[in-house]
């Protein structure tokens, strides 16, 4: 009896259930909770977002894909709802003092954040074309709004129609992909496709791929899809770039993988260089467009795009060994981006943040610990050990080498060179530089833990990786 | 029980060690120099009893290794066929030739520390002075104790070094400081002949001991060709020490050192280390004769050419300078022959009358206050009676009037070279005497003879030396006279004891020549030696030095030519200095392009294109240097560029790119 | 029975017309629809590939499309109007404030 | 061995980190506190790493002091020293030692900080010479980069940033091209230790040999640095404070040519022969050209910056020579190179600390005013241009007699380096110390005080000890050289050895029993 079965394994999804009701309840405590509606709907959030962690630690794995191949819960899937769940919970954090500072009465930020955060666990775990979409689509949508979410600040909006438009058109391009895919095969559960694809018409099927792949590169932000990434990044709220930076990103390279070892597997050879030129492209592209930014937000949004290069050279030498790099990576670079725009909010001048680089001069001398602490973050952003950063990008470069990738790794190795100009240009403001007195330091106790939070994991996961290492390799595909 | 010989540079150093770190501070002049003064004395007691001892042992060397100073390496031998564990031993050897140079160093040595004593006795620096004089000593003996060539080099670094601080005792004066400077380098260009002959005995006979070196030529383990190669770099080296062709050009400007230096290092002692080297390899030399006829050429020629410029000097010690090269020429001319004891005996006499003449030199400019230039001397024959004995010996033996020393070994090089059948390095030697004699006495004339041509003040103060300093002058002065009987030749009754003191050395080297033709020879010298004496007399004593001035009006520009000194080191000075020079501003500026060029050219692109920030500049044009900053800003400005802002031109990049390689994976 | 190939024509015509639209036009509210006939363009094909393949998966597909299409559409207006609250323009060359 | 527990390589490398958190911990405002600390956790290191001369044996052919844990997939936390790495341990731990010391008032703001970087820094150095597995060498290697970085950039001289960030890039783009290679060697091997790929006796196919050689090459050649990639050092030292200089010329330097030693040689030993020529070249260059620059410099600490050029010059001349004698020579040749410039540098800095100038021409007759610091200084010079009985002589005549076989051009030509060395150290120290002393301003020098003097003891102690009895140096360097050898030149030491018979003095009569095949 089907229906038995479905209700029993909804057990596998737990942590988004869960979520689901703690977003209502976020809702309704904004709806009604008054003057303090906002906080109190973040109070819901951040207990909600634990909850979930705390389920999705206790969730089993299910064997084989649930409700007729629409979704399937490993290690892989939870592994990734680690990730996106974790960079909630820090955005969540970083939240409250800057919308305090930032003057923002309406809490619907959370719950539309809880939307979005849904909307990544199912994707990270769908496994049908048509769950794929919805949820890739939910949570798209939902960053449109984060993003756009100041409604009296122009560049926030501006930023929300930008990034609406060109991820409304990616995606349209990507459903096209997904049809032209669907046609050639007539199954949407992605175990299904590759084989008779492959017997009906591999041309157009690989047409189909390459379209299905815009939209996952745009959302990753590869060049040359990556337009929209420092003008959404530099105009959004800070703290929920943090988020808009990190988690889909991680989802969507989830998903990307899923493909590539599933649907795509056979079609190797056309991605595998072709991955690795968008790889190589998007690494320079992103350091060199970095270096001349002095706006710290517009930097680390370059940064992002060189982040995802790396990312993908782990795509390209895709194998047990790439997936796990690319799953080591991504938890590294959520904990070292979130930290970076938390620098950011720790830094207030005139009544909003510090943006610039030069605001941050003298901060060692403000308060050494904490300058000790974005320093970390600098070094694991460049790739220098001891810090996760580090072993993340040798693992990518591993994966790369044992492929016999060699120009691949010789990219990524050097574009870690040309990304220390940038990266140190912060590392001296904070050192080097005489004090600005017109900056006032203030780091509220939630970010404080924030950062905090990051840096332990970037040197513990740096000296002592194996656990994490041991992690990725279980949830690592193919 | 056998001498400690190995404790001889010990008491020196332990001289330098007590005056250098506590003399300077704490010591009166009286402990400082007694402490000198006792160190070179007990050296020179040790020397005298490990030379009986060895006369005592049948005059067989010693050897003493202190300890492995080099572990032994396995190395590849020249021959491609076998190889050797190269070892250095720091190892002392006292034989003969060891003997000769022990207690000639330490003998002088110990005279030259006495008059010291008076000399230096206004210097403030005086425990430093005698502090330098120690070290040299214990340098020295090291250099003649050694037994091979690894720790001969140490004495022949350390003698070098002493020479540079010494010279540059009074550092505060320029010309001091340069001329000090000047003799290191000079000598650093000698040892880079000294290493490399060094490394190719090691190659190809795996060591660079004496004994083996010369047992391993014996052997045939060398051939002709390279013994050839290593000897010359080695006699490179020697030149260097020895301040012969052409490299002797520091030795004249040494003289700024005070005199009791020139006296003990650039007359009787370590300019003489080239000899001893020489004499030392003799085995090699002897092997490769080509080298030995470079020796000879070399030592003739420099002999006469040094004599030459000797004629026109008129500072004292100058002229000094100039005859001691000449001197040394004489020896390597007598080494060159296979007269080896012959130039080891010159070495010794040498040795004495040359101190004797720079100490009483000194004695002239002590009672001149400080006067060096002879045309503002004279007449000090009456004045300082017992300088003027003393300066007269020691020119007597240096023209080589018998019976004094000098005659004794310059004429045995002389008949040696005969013998050797190498007229040229025989007339060489002769013309050489002569010219010896002439400038020799032309000093003496000039100086003690004639009206006194110093200034009043000068000639008020004129005053005879302190007896601490004639004393040392007597010793010597007896030295020059009787020093040379020891080699008394077989024609003359002697039977050439010296020689055959050296024999197990250098071989036992007899001449060939009929009685009559060896008491030809010798009445040849004799005759050239009083020519140049009796020329001087003429020129300088009956016509005042008229002639000298005419001949000097008549020959004009040969005559400075031979005043500029040939002009030799403006041409060093020019050439090498110069393109040394040259070379690293050439080099600096390449750097300076290298590094700056780019960072203005960078710099000024950057300012177009960042917006300033060092740091980026830095990086830039760093990255420049290794050829990507440039692509750097490049890239980084189009980058810019690119980002418009506009919805559309961002919507265009999407649907390009997805054309792009879209069409890029189908069509491919 | 219409042939498949014809309707992938149309589906493939409305969509690359949409295609145009985005890129060309510089009024926001044209984009919007641009962007609708996308999809719409997309919802052909995959109702034509339905039929030709005998199966319902695409139908479905296209209900999910169309609820996605709304949604975009709301929000997309919705964004619209937050900007044009600042700045009284729907044209494109107007909005660049963030560049560089 | 173990201390406390404690093995003691682990101890050793991370000892400076206790010191570390303690001066972290202590309140900004005691400066004396602060000093105290970091100069006794200094000393202890110091006095931790002679212990290792307790238990090591010379004789033993492998590693010694070992430690092996598993750290991450299959690459290991691996430790452990042979006599190479024992020498710059010691070194090591010396010159940190001194520098801190020297320090004491020539850093009078954030000390802090200063103090920490400086104990970061001395971990990352004492990391790379006692880790065995290439990803935990590449990670002290890096570790080591960022506090030098901070100790130019912030106690530097006017051009501090510009320097500090160029000697970073410098090493970072080296080293990052290193960890490709080490990448493709792990590929080949399956492991990043270092023992067992030696072990397993297979090497990388020429042509890929010679890309990973290439690789790990410039890693290394940038930091040694060699004649193309040297335009950072001289901006390095001159912008760093004197105890930066001390340590980045004493060590820094030696980790490139470590490097060569202890992993171009054994692990690419057919691309070393083959790249041989073309090393030794450029090795001949930066002998001649760094000792002409040196000539032309008006600035005292960059003249001595470029003599290192030189001076590594030979040492990288002598590493490529591939005999005992010239590897043992060039080891050493580190060890003294360490030691001379090292006290150069805290010459230099002795006076600037008086004075705030370093350029030559502002001195001159200083010997009149200052005698101690004059003969320190004129030991120095002299242990630089290898007077015999100091140490430099030892090493620069252990490596021509070493290279003479192989080419003796070569040799020649380093020879000539020999005596411009000498031409420009005498210059410099006869522009500073003699002549009169005209300049007013120095007319109030001071000479050395006990702790200045206190600093060079050791290296003057070490400077004659090296250079009159280097035979402990030599003896822990048999084995290991012996082993790299054999490595590098299989065929090496297989032919009879000839002794010269009769007149061999005793000392020769004992052949290197070691060494024979």
């Amino acid at each position: 009896m089907d229906l038995a079965r479905y209700v029993a394994d909804l057990k596998y999804l737990m942590p988004e259930l869960a979520l689901l009701a703690v977003a209502v309840a976020a809702m309704f405590a904004h709806l009604f909770g008054g003057r303090r509606g906002r906080r109190l709907a973040g109070y819901v959030a951040l207990a909600g977002l634990c909850g979930a962690l705390w389920l999705l630690a206790v969730t089993p794995t299910a064997r084989g894909a649930l409700y007729s191949g629409a979704l399937t819960v490993d290690a892989f899937a939870q592994f990734i709802k680690l990730i996106v769940l974790l960079s909630a919970l820090l955005t969540v954090l970083l939240t409250f003092r800057f919308f305090d500072v930032e003057g923002l009465e309406s809490g619907e930020v959370y719950y539309l954040l809880l939307f979005a955060v849904i909307g990544m666990l199912f994707t990270a775990s769908a496994t049908d074309l048509i769950t794929f979409y919805v949820s890739f689509e939910l949570f798209a949508i939902c960053s449109y709004i984060l993003a756009g979410i100041f409604k009296k600040e122009i560049r926030s909006a501006e930023a929300g129609l930008k990034y609406f438009v060109l991820g409304a058109l990616s995606s349209a391009i990507m459903v096209l992909g997904m049809a032209l895919v669907y046609g050639v095969s007539g199954a949407t559960a992605f175990s299904q496709i590759a084989g008779p694809a492959l017997q009906a018409d591999p041309r157009l099927f690989t047409l189909g791929m390459l379209l299905f792949f815009v939209g996952l590169l745009f959302k990753v932000a590869a060049v040359p899809f990556h337009m929209w990434t420092p003008d959404v990044y530099e105009g959004a709220p800070t703290p929920l770039v943090a988020f808009l930076s990190t988690a889909p990103k991680a989802v969507t390279f989830a998903v990307f993988i899923r493909l590539l070892a599933t649907v795509f597997g056979a079609l190797e050879a056309k991605w595998t260089p072709l991955l690795s030129l968008i790889a190589i492209v998007t690494m320079f592209w992103g350091n060199l467009a970095a270096l001349t930014q002095q706006n710290l937000k517009r930097m680390l949004a370059y940064s992002s795009i060189a982040h995802a290069g790396y990312l993908l050279i782990g795509l390209a030498a895709l194998s047990a060994g790439g997936s796990m790099a690319v799953l080591f990576y991504l938890f590294a670079y959520v904990c070292m981006n979130v930290a970076a725009f938390a620098l950011i909010l720790t830094i207030q001048k005139q009544g909003g943040f510090g943006e610039r680089v030069e605001d941050l001069n003298g901060l060692a001398r403000k308060s050494p610990l904490l300058a000790a602490g974005i320093l970390v973050v600098l070094l694991a952003l460049t790739g220098i050990p001891p810090t996760a950063g580090f072993i993340g990008k040798y693992y990518l470069l591993a994966a790369a080498v044992n492929r016999g990738l060699y120009a691949l790794a010789v990219a990524g190795a050097l574009n870690s060179v040309i990304s220390l100009f940038y990266y140190f240009r912060i590392g001296r403001a904070m050192f080097m530089e005489a004090d600005r007195p017109d900056c006032v330091l203030s780091v509220p106790v939630t970010v404080r833990a924030v950062l905090l939070l990051c840096v332990l994991a970037l040197l513990y996961f740096g000296l002592f990786p194996a656990l994490l290492t041991d992690c990725a390799a279980l949830a690592a595909l193919r | 029980m056998p001498a400690p010989f190995y404790w001889i540079p010990l008491f020196p150093l332990l001289g330098f060690l007590i005056n250098g770190l506590i003399g300077i501070r704490r010591f009166p002049n009286r402990a400082v120099h007694a402490v000198g003064v006792a160190a070179v004395g007990l050296s020179f007691l040790t020397s005298l009893w490990s030379s009986a001892a060895l006369l005592a042992a049948g005059n067989v060397a010693a050897e003493k290794i202190l300890f492995i100073w080099i572990p032994a390496n396995l190395i590849h031998l020249a021959n491609g066929a076998s190889s050797a564990a190269f070892q250095v031993d720091f190892a002392f050897r006292f034989d003969a030739l060891t003997a000769v140079m022990c207690l000639v160093v330490t003998g002088v040595g110990l005279l030259i520390h006495i008059y010291s004593i008076g000399y230096m006795s206004h210097d403030k620096s005086y425990a430093r002075f005698f502090a330098y004089l120690n070290l040299f000593t214990c340098a020295m003996l090291v250099l003649v104790l050694g037994a091979n060539l690894a720790v001969m080099f140490i004495g022949w670094e350390g003698v070098g070094l002493c020479s540079y601080l010494l010279i540059g005792f009074w550092f505060s004066k320029d010309s001091a400081a340069n001329a000090g400077k000047k003799a290191f380098i000079t000598n650093r260009v000698g040892d880079f002949g000294f290493l490399l002959g060094t490394g190719i005995l090691m190659w190809f006979l795996g060591t660079v001991d004496f004994n083996a070196i010369s047992s391993g030529v014996t052997q045939g383990l060398l051939t002709r060709p390279v013994a050839t190669a290593a000897a010359l770099l080695l006699f490179l080296g020697a030149t260097g020490k020895s301040a012969q062709l052409p490299l002797y050009t520091w030795l004249p400007d040494a003289m700024e050192g005070p005199t009791p230096v020139s006296a003990l290092i650039h007359a009787a002692t370590m300019v003489t280390a080239g000899v001893y080297l020489v004499a030392r390899l003799n085995v090699l030399f002897t092997f490769s004769g080509t080298a030995l006829t470079v020796v000879a050429l070399v030592g003739g020629l420099t002999a006469c050419y040094a004599a030459t410029m000797g004629f026109v000097q008129f500072d004292i010690k100058r002229v000094l300078a100039y005859s001691t090269i000449s001197q040394i020429g004489y020896m390597f001319l007598g080494l060159g022959v296979g007269a080896y004891a012959a130039g080891i005996f010159h070495l010794m006499t040498h040795a004495f009358f040359k101190s004797l003449l720079f100490l009483a030199a000194g004695s002239v400019i002590h009672a001149l206050s400080g006067e060096q230039d002879m045309r503002r001397m004279g007449g000090l024959r009456r004045r300082i009676p017992g300088t003027y004995r003393v300066f007269l010996v020691g020119a007597i033996a240096i023209a080589g009037v018998p019976p004094f020393a000098g005659f004794f070994s310059k004429d045995e090089i002389l008949a040696s070279a005969f013998a050797s059948g190498n007229y040229v390095a025989w007339a060489l030697g002769l013309t050489g005497a002569l010219m010896t004699a002439f400038y020799m006495f032309r000093l003496i004339f000039m100086t003690f003879f004639g009206p006194e041509r110093m200034d009043e003040k000068t000639a008020h103060h004129v005053h005879e030396s302190p007896p601490v300093m004639l004393r040392p002058l007597y010793l010597l002065a007896g030295l020059s006279v009787v020093g040379g009987w020891v080699g008394l030749p077989a024609v003359l009754l002697g039977g050439d004891w010296f020689g055959r003191f050296l024999a197990p050395v250098t071989g036992h080297h007899v001449l060939h020549l009929s009685h009559g033709l060896e008491l030809g020879l010798m009445a040849i010298s004799i005759a050239a030696g009083a020519a140049g004496i009796a020329a001087a007399y003429i020129i300088y004593v009956r016509r005042g030095g008229e002639p000298a001035r005419a001949c000097a009006a008549r020959l004009g520009p040969l005559y400075t030519l031979v005043e500029r000194k040939y002009y030799v080191d403006e041409i060093y000075n020019g050439l090498i200095v110069g393109g040394c020079l040259l070379l690293g501003r050439l080099s600096a500026l390449f750097d300076q392009v290298l590094i700056d060029g780019v960072v203005n050219g960078a710099a000024g692109l950057t300012r177009l294109v960042s917006r300033g920030s060092i740091l980026f500049d830095g990086s830039v044009v760093d990255g420049a240097v290794n050829g990507v900053g440039r692509l750097h800003q490049f890239a980084a400005r189009h980058v810019r560029r690119l980002q418009t802002g506009y919805l559309y031109s961002y919507a265009l990049a999407v649907v390009v790119g997805m054309v792009l390689f879209i069409s890029a994976v189908l069509l491919f | 029975m219409i042939r498949i190939e014809a309707i992938v024509a149309l589906g493939c015509a409305v969509f690359c017309i949409g295609l145009l639209g985005v890129l060309v036009r510089k009024n926001l509210m044209v984009i919007l629809m641009s962007l609708e006939l996308l999809l719409n363009g997309v919802n052909i094909l995959l109702i034509g590939f339905g039929l030709h393949l005998q199966s319902v998966a695409g139908q479905i597909f296209v209900l999910f499309v169309v609820m996605m299409a709304v949604a975009e559409a709301a929000v997309g207006f919705a964004l619209i109007l937050a900007y044009c609250r600042h700045r009284e323009t729907y044209n494109l060359d107007e909005i660049n404030d963030l560049k560089g | 061995m173990t201390i406390l527990g404690l093995p003691i390589l682990s101890l050793i490398t991370f000892f400076p980190l206790l010191g570390m958190v303690i001066i972290m911990a202590l309140p900004s405002a005691r400066a004396g506190a602060i000093r105290w600390t970091a100069n006794v956790t200094a000393g202890i290191e110091f006095l931790l790493t002679l212990l290792l001369l307790g238990g090591f044996q010379s004789s033993a052919a492998g590693m010694q002091f070992m430690e092996q844990k598993p750290w991450f997939l299959n690459i290991q936390y691996l430790m452990g020293i042979d006599g190479i790495s024992l020498l710059l341990i010691l070194l090591t731990s010396l010159l940190t030692f001194i520098a801190t010391l020297s320090s004491w008032s020539a850093i009078q703001q954030r000390l802090k900080e200063y103090y920490a970087f400086m104990l970061l820094l001395e971990v990352g150095m004492i990391g790379v010479f006692v880790a065995l597995d290439l990803i935990l060498f590449y990670v002290f290697w890096e570790v080591m980069l960022v506090p030098m970085y901070f100790l130019i950039g912030i106690w530097g001289g006017e051009h501090k940033l510009y320097a500090a960030i160029k000697f970073f890039l410098y090493t970072l783009f080296g080293s990052v091209l290193m960890l490709v290679g080490i990448l493709v060697l792990y590929r080949h091997y399956g492991t990043t230790n270092l023992l067992a790929m030696l072990a397993s006796g297979s090497h990388l196919a020429s042509s890929l040999q010679l890309w990973v050689f290439a690789a790990f090459f410039v890693g290394f050649a940038i930091k040694v640095p060699m004649f193309p990639f040297h335009t950072w050092l001289p901006d390095a030292h001159v912008e760093a404070p004197t105890a930066g200089s001390v340590i980045l010329a004493g060590v820094l330097l030696k980790m490139g040519t470590y490097g060569f030693v202890r992993f171009s040689l054994p692990l690419f030993p057919e691309a070393s022969r083959t790249c041989m020529p073309f090393i030794m070249v450029l090795a001949l260059i930066a002998i001649i050209y760094g000792a002409l620059v040196c000539l032309m410099q008006k600035d005292m600490k960059k003249l001595i910056a470029y003599s290192s050029v030189s001076h590594m010059g030979f040492v990288v001349l002598g590493i490529f020579a591939m005999t005992p004698l010239a590897l043992k020579g060039a080891i050493l040749q580190m060890v003294n190179h360490g030691i001379s410039t090292g006290a150069l540098f805290l010459i230099v800095g002795i006076v600037y600390e008086r004075r705030h100038t370093r350029l030559i021409a502002e001195y001159g007759g200083l010997s009149a005013r200052m005698p101690v610091y004059a003969a320190v200084f004129l030991i120095m010079t002299l242990s630089s241009i290898g007077l015999p009985g100091l140490n430099g002589f030892i090493g620069e005549f252990m490596i021509l007699m070493g290279t003479l076989p192989i080419n003796w051009l070569w040799t020649a030509i380093a020879a000539i380096g020999i005596i411009l060395g000498a031409g420009y150290m005498l210059w410099l120290y006869q522009r500073v110390m003699f002549g009169k002393l005209e300049n007013p301003a120095n007319q109030v020098l001071a000479d050395l005080n006990l702790r200045e003097l206190c600093t060079f003891l050791p290296l003057i102690v070490m400077a004659f000890w090296i250079g009159l009895y280097p035979k402990p140096f030599l003896g822990i360097l048999d084995q290991p050289v012996d082993n790299i050898v054999r490595l590098v030149q299989p065929a090496y030491g297989d032919r009879p050895v000839q002794a010269i018979k009769a007149a061999a003095a005793p000392g020769h009569a004992a052949p290197a029993g070691h060494e024979e095949p």
